[in-house]
């Protein structure tokens, strides 16, 4: 596993806070990863009007594929993915990949859930499933309307809740959930939400496959960095399912930043 | 079975396969886990007084397989959170907390530190193989002077294992400078300075330019180097053991390393993505002395220094 | 057709990919061979003033895929027998003719003699990995000023490349001390030491037990020397030319040495048992150029440079 | 390829200047290797009786094969080899190997000639033909009847010549070659009985493979040393066609020993 030099041949599903990108990357990529799978990528040159330390890499969840491209979904969280969305076709980057285990696709009455920029591995585990010819629902959140990527996309039934009842139910996605009875629930998005999500499956007797996002400054399984109780999220996950994370003491309470450094999560 | 046991500057250890630092340990859950995957000890990944956040990735790139790259820049949340975090007194496998500073006023308050929360052991850093300016890591590595103050700060405080770098014009002569110097004992090596370059990008492709190399590649050179030491050592007068660390990733090579006259090893980089790893190389020790006929470790220990030019 | 021609102390060479010392250069048969395969310059093995018979094997012994250990023990002919044998003036292809001595005064004689036979250009091997009692050679090329007195000594008599040892702990500084004792060109690197075990045998796998690291392992080491010494003789005001060598394996690696700032490249490992594959890694840089749209090297060399902390 | 300790097993074929040893290594040799094909084999630790100056690595052919084992035949021709055979079942050398090309196994009505310890790759290589049922002819020649080896075990035909008359022909074994037609002739020994064999085969219209035996410093084709004309002994050989010795300059008059030293053949 090495950084690929990849090449930004598109760009996509504008929202005011983020887009998609399609990267040809020089070598690999032929074969199909799984959904939930990720790719640290990195910015090898800065875009103009950026100084240097926007260089880095990041984890980004893989949104879509075709034979030797890849798609990825970037939100302005900060300073790289900043500078990845003012990237433009022609620029290159870099990518390490596919990295991570991703969804089963064994679920017969999916439940897709998705917060904020969520949404991408969702989007491509939709297509996964409707491919093989099973309908997902999807729930969609976000803080406003431009914060809910790819709702045009999925296949199948998509419902919307935004924090400011700018589209869809007015207030959380998690409340989209009562009186539902998937057999799987796969979710992805803030961590308040997947602890959400969990209990809910919990209390209804219903599998989840959480798809978690850590701080991971190696992404391939070196540092432990992304560690959450004993699992390399990086590695192990970044999907965990229900049973993984059910007496977890660190799901929703402790996170770490760079250095390792331990936020306490707010409550 | 074979008895694994050994004794380390005081500690004794079930089996002589410790977890290298740096490589899965940032966390008492994942030391835990190594803990139970059946380690001999636990190095931490490297504390500095201060937290440091690492550098801009990539911080790894596979260059062989199974050979990596590294340059992560050290991170960690500075020695106040990781003492807070880590317990260094319990625990049946014992945990050696790794230490890394740029001065050896930095060094001793560091071991202070670990000491007086009860850690009966601590690896030194010398050899950080990607220091940027003003992190003095590698040149104190390159320094008999420098690495024997920054031991002597170091083991004014509790027993210390000074760990060194292959980059070095002549090893055996650091190694005894830190013998000298009060160190309970000597780790080789740290990972290679290297670097790589993107043809496509035309840059090189970690972050941090420079980069160590770590894995099967730095298998013999390891070999040397603690070969090296051991002999020079031996010729010194210094009873003082060597930990052989650098490309294991077998019982195998971790037996190599024993021929040579180390005391013990450390895994890394085999383990990355497969923490359970380290159990296994611990078995495939013992198996291998089985099959040799070996009861101790001390009855094949340094075995292959009688064949040297 | 991308134009690959360049200079190097003085000789015009068609392609910037030479072939290493000691590697298929035995014989004036197989050197011939090396120059119908598309070498831009041929390096012949090192040779001393008396013939050398060379090392007990086994002499080599492949530690990783394509990376292996070699204590060959500098085999050849000697001085008066190579010159008989092999043609220093003619040939459409340079032959550049390596050295080895212990002292600057065999170094000196050597030099004279090459140059009487007609030779442009010279390289002399400071950095023998595995030295005897009494060879000198890493020492040599550990010691700046060792350095210097040896490339000075040879330098009164034709243009020399002195060739350095990555086992140094400053590499730059060996550089600069090289081109101020008037070398018309420093090449990097030599095998990195080594040394591998044989675990059921309990003895080193080699006759010489040390021996020398090459091939795609030494690639990131080869690379990050070379920037060394290019950035130290750039700072310190030197026009002289370095030659990348280490683990190249295909034109790409040839690239990244250019990149670093490399006037020329040699290849030795990856041709063991396939001397075509030579012309193959000079074809592939001219590939990679065209597809980069670079008409020469010239428009590409160094820029790496730029991204260096 | 690197060399894997292997256990002298069993010692059989015993003649007053040598005799073979069959070897099991450590790993590797279940496939069958190529008759004519060869190992380095080393000497770690001295015997009884010897110092640590016979420790090297010497080219032996390859005598017989079965799977996980192989055979060779030495003789006493200086140190490492004397010490080799004063090795005893228990001992461990060490064998890196198969090493080069060997013999081709079309040939319709094959016929053999061996000299010397030339014989053992040709007793493997006739095994093999009478294994896939064709009855090699074979001529085996030495100064006297104890440098014969492998007499009984060849299948097919066998003629003998020795210098001093002891057993079958009194003379060179190449005076036997005068009135045969082979499709091929495959031959190994001394380097001037090869050259007699080349001059026939080429006279008569044969096609020949000749076995080389050089000097051998690595065996894996780095070093070059082992170089007849253009081509590398050890790697494009040691079994070279006709064809490629032809026009050899070399073939029957330059040799060289440690160092490269080149010793012009005796006439
Ligand atoms: C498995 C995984 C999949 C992800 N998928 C996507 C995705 O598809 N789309 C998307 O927009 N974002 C995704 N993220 C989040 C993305 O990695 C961060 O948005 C990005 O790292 C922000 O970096 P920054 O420098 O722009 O912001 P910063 O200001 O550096 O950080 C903003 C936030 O991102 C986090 N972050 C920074 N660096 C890292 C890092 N190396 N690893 C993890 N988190 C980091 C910080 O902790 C902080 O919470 C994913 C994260 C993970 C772990
Ligand atoms: C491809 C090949 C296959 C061979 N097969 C056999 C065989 O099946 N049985 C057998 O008895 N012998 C065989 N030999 C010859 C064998 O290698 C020598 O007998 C052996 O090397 C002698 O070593 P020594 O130290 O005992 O004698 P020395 O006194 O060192 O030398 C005696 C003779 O052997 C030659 N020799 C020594 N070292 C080497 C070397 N590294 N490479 C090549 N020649 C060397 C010397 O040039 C000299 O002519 C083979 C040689 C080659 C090249
Ligand atoms: C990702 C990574 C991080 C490392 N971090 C440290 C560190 O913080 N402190 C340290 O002393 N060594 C560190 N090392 C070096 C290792 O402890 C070890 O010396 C080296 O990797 C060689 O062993 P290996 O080949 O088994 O990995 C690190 C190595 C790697 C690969
Ligand atoms: C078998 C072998 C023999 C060598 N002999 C010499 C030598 O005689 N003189 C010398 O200067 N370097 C010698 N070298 C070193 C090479 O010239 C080169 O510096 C080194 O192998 C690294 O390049 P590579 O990875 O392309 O092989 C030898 C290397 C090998 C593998
Ligand atoms: S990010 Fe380094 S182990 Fe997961
Ligand atoms: S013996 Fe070295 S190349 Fe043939």
């Amino acid at each position: 596993m090495r950084p690929v030099a990849a090449k930004l041949t598109e760009i996509d599903n504008r929202t005011s806070v983020g887009h998609s990108l399609w990267l040809t990357p020089c070598s690999g990529w032929e074969e199909q990863p799984e959904p939930g799978q990720f790719v640290m990528v990195a910015l090898p040159h800065p875009p103009a009007g950026f100084g240097r330390e926007v260089c880095d890499a990041v984890p980004m969840s893989v949104a879509g594929w075709e034979p030797g491209r890849l798609r990825l979904t970037i939100k302005d969280l900060g300073p790289t993915s900043a500078a990845l969305l003012a990237c433009r076709p022609g620029d290159m980057l870099a990518v390490t990949g596919p990295l991570g285990h991703g969804f089963s696709l064994d679920a017969r009455q999916p439940l897709l859930m998705g917060g904020g920029v969520g949404a991408p591995p969702l989007l491509f585990l939709a297509q996964q499933l409707a491919a093989s010819g099973i309908d997902p629902v999807t729930l969609l959140g976000g803080t406003t309307v431009d914060e809910i990527f790819h709702r045009e996309e999925f296949p199948g039934i998509v419902e919307i809740a935004t924090d400011d009842g700018s589209a869809g139910h007015h207030g959380f996605v998690t409340e989209l959930l009562d009186g539902r009875s998937p057999d799987l629930l796969y979710s992805c998005g803030p961590e308040p939400m997947l602890v959400k999500g969990l209990e809910w499956a919990l209390a209804n007797g219903i599998r989840a496959e959480l798809c978690l996002e850590r701080y991971m400054p190696c992404g391939v399984g070196l540092c432990g960095v992304c560690t959450i109780d004993r699992q390399l999220v990086c590695q192990d996950g970044p999907v965990l399912g229900s049973e993984q994370l059910e007496h977890s003491a660190e799901f929703g309470k402790v996170v770490r930043e760079a250095g390792g450094v331990v936020r306490h999560a707010p409550a | 079975m074979a008895d694994m046991r050994v004794e380390l500057a005081g500690l004794k250890l079930a089996n002589p396969v410790l977890l290298a630092s740096g490589i899965l340990d940032s966390t008492p859950g994942i030391l835990a886990r190594m803990a139970d995957s059946g380690a001999g000890a636990l190095v931490t990944k490297s504390i500095s007084l201060e937290p440091r956040p690492g550098y801009a990735g990539p911080t790894v790139a596979e260059v062989a397989p199974g050979t990596w790259l590294n340059a992560m820049g050290l991170p960690n949340p500075g020695l106040a959170e990781f003492l807070d975090e880590f317990d260094l007194q319990g625990g049946l496998v014992p945990v050696i907390p790794n230490l890394v500073a740029d001065t050896p006023e930095d060094f001793g308050k560091l071991a202070a530190g670990v000491a007086g929360a009860g850690a009966k052991l601590a690896e030194i850093n010398l050899s950080c193989p990607h220091p940027r300016a003003g992190w003095s890591g590698l040149l104190t590595a390159q320094d008999p002077a420098a690495a024997a103050t920054a031991t002597a700060a170091a083991a004014a405080h509790l027993p210390v294992i000074a760990k060194l770098s292959p980059d070095v014009a002549d090893i055996g002569a650091i190694a005894v400078a830190c013998a000298e110097a009060g160190a309970a004992a000597v780790s080789a090596i740290n990972t290679m300075p290297a670097l790589d370059i993107d043809t496509e990008l035309e840059r090189p492709v970690l972050g941090n330019a420079f980069g160590g190399l770590s894995g099967p590649a730095l298998l013999p050179i390891g070999l040397r180097c603690v070969l090296k030491a051991v002999r020079a050592l031996r010729d010194a007068g210094h009873a003082m053991p060597v930990i052989g660390i650098g490309g294991i990733s077998s019982g195998d090579d971790a037996a190599k390393y024993i021929l040579c006259g180390a005391q013990a090893v450390q895994v890394g980089t085999s383990l990355g993505g497969n923490p359970e790893r380290l159990g296994e190389i611990a078995a495939e020790l013992g198996g291998w002395m089985e099959r040799k006929g070996y009861a101790t470790l001390d009855a094949f220990r340094g075995n292959a220094l009688e064949w040297l030019p």
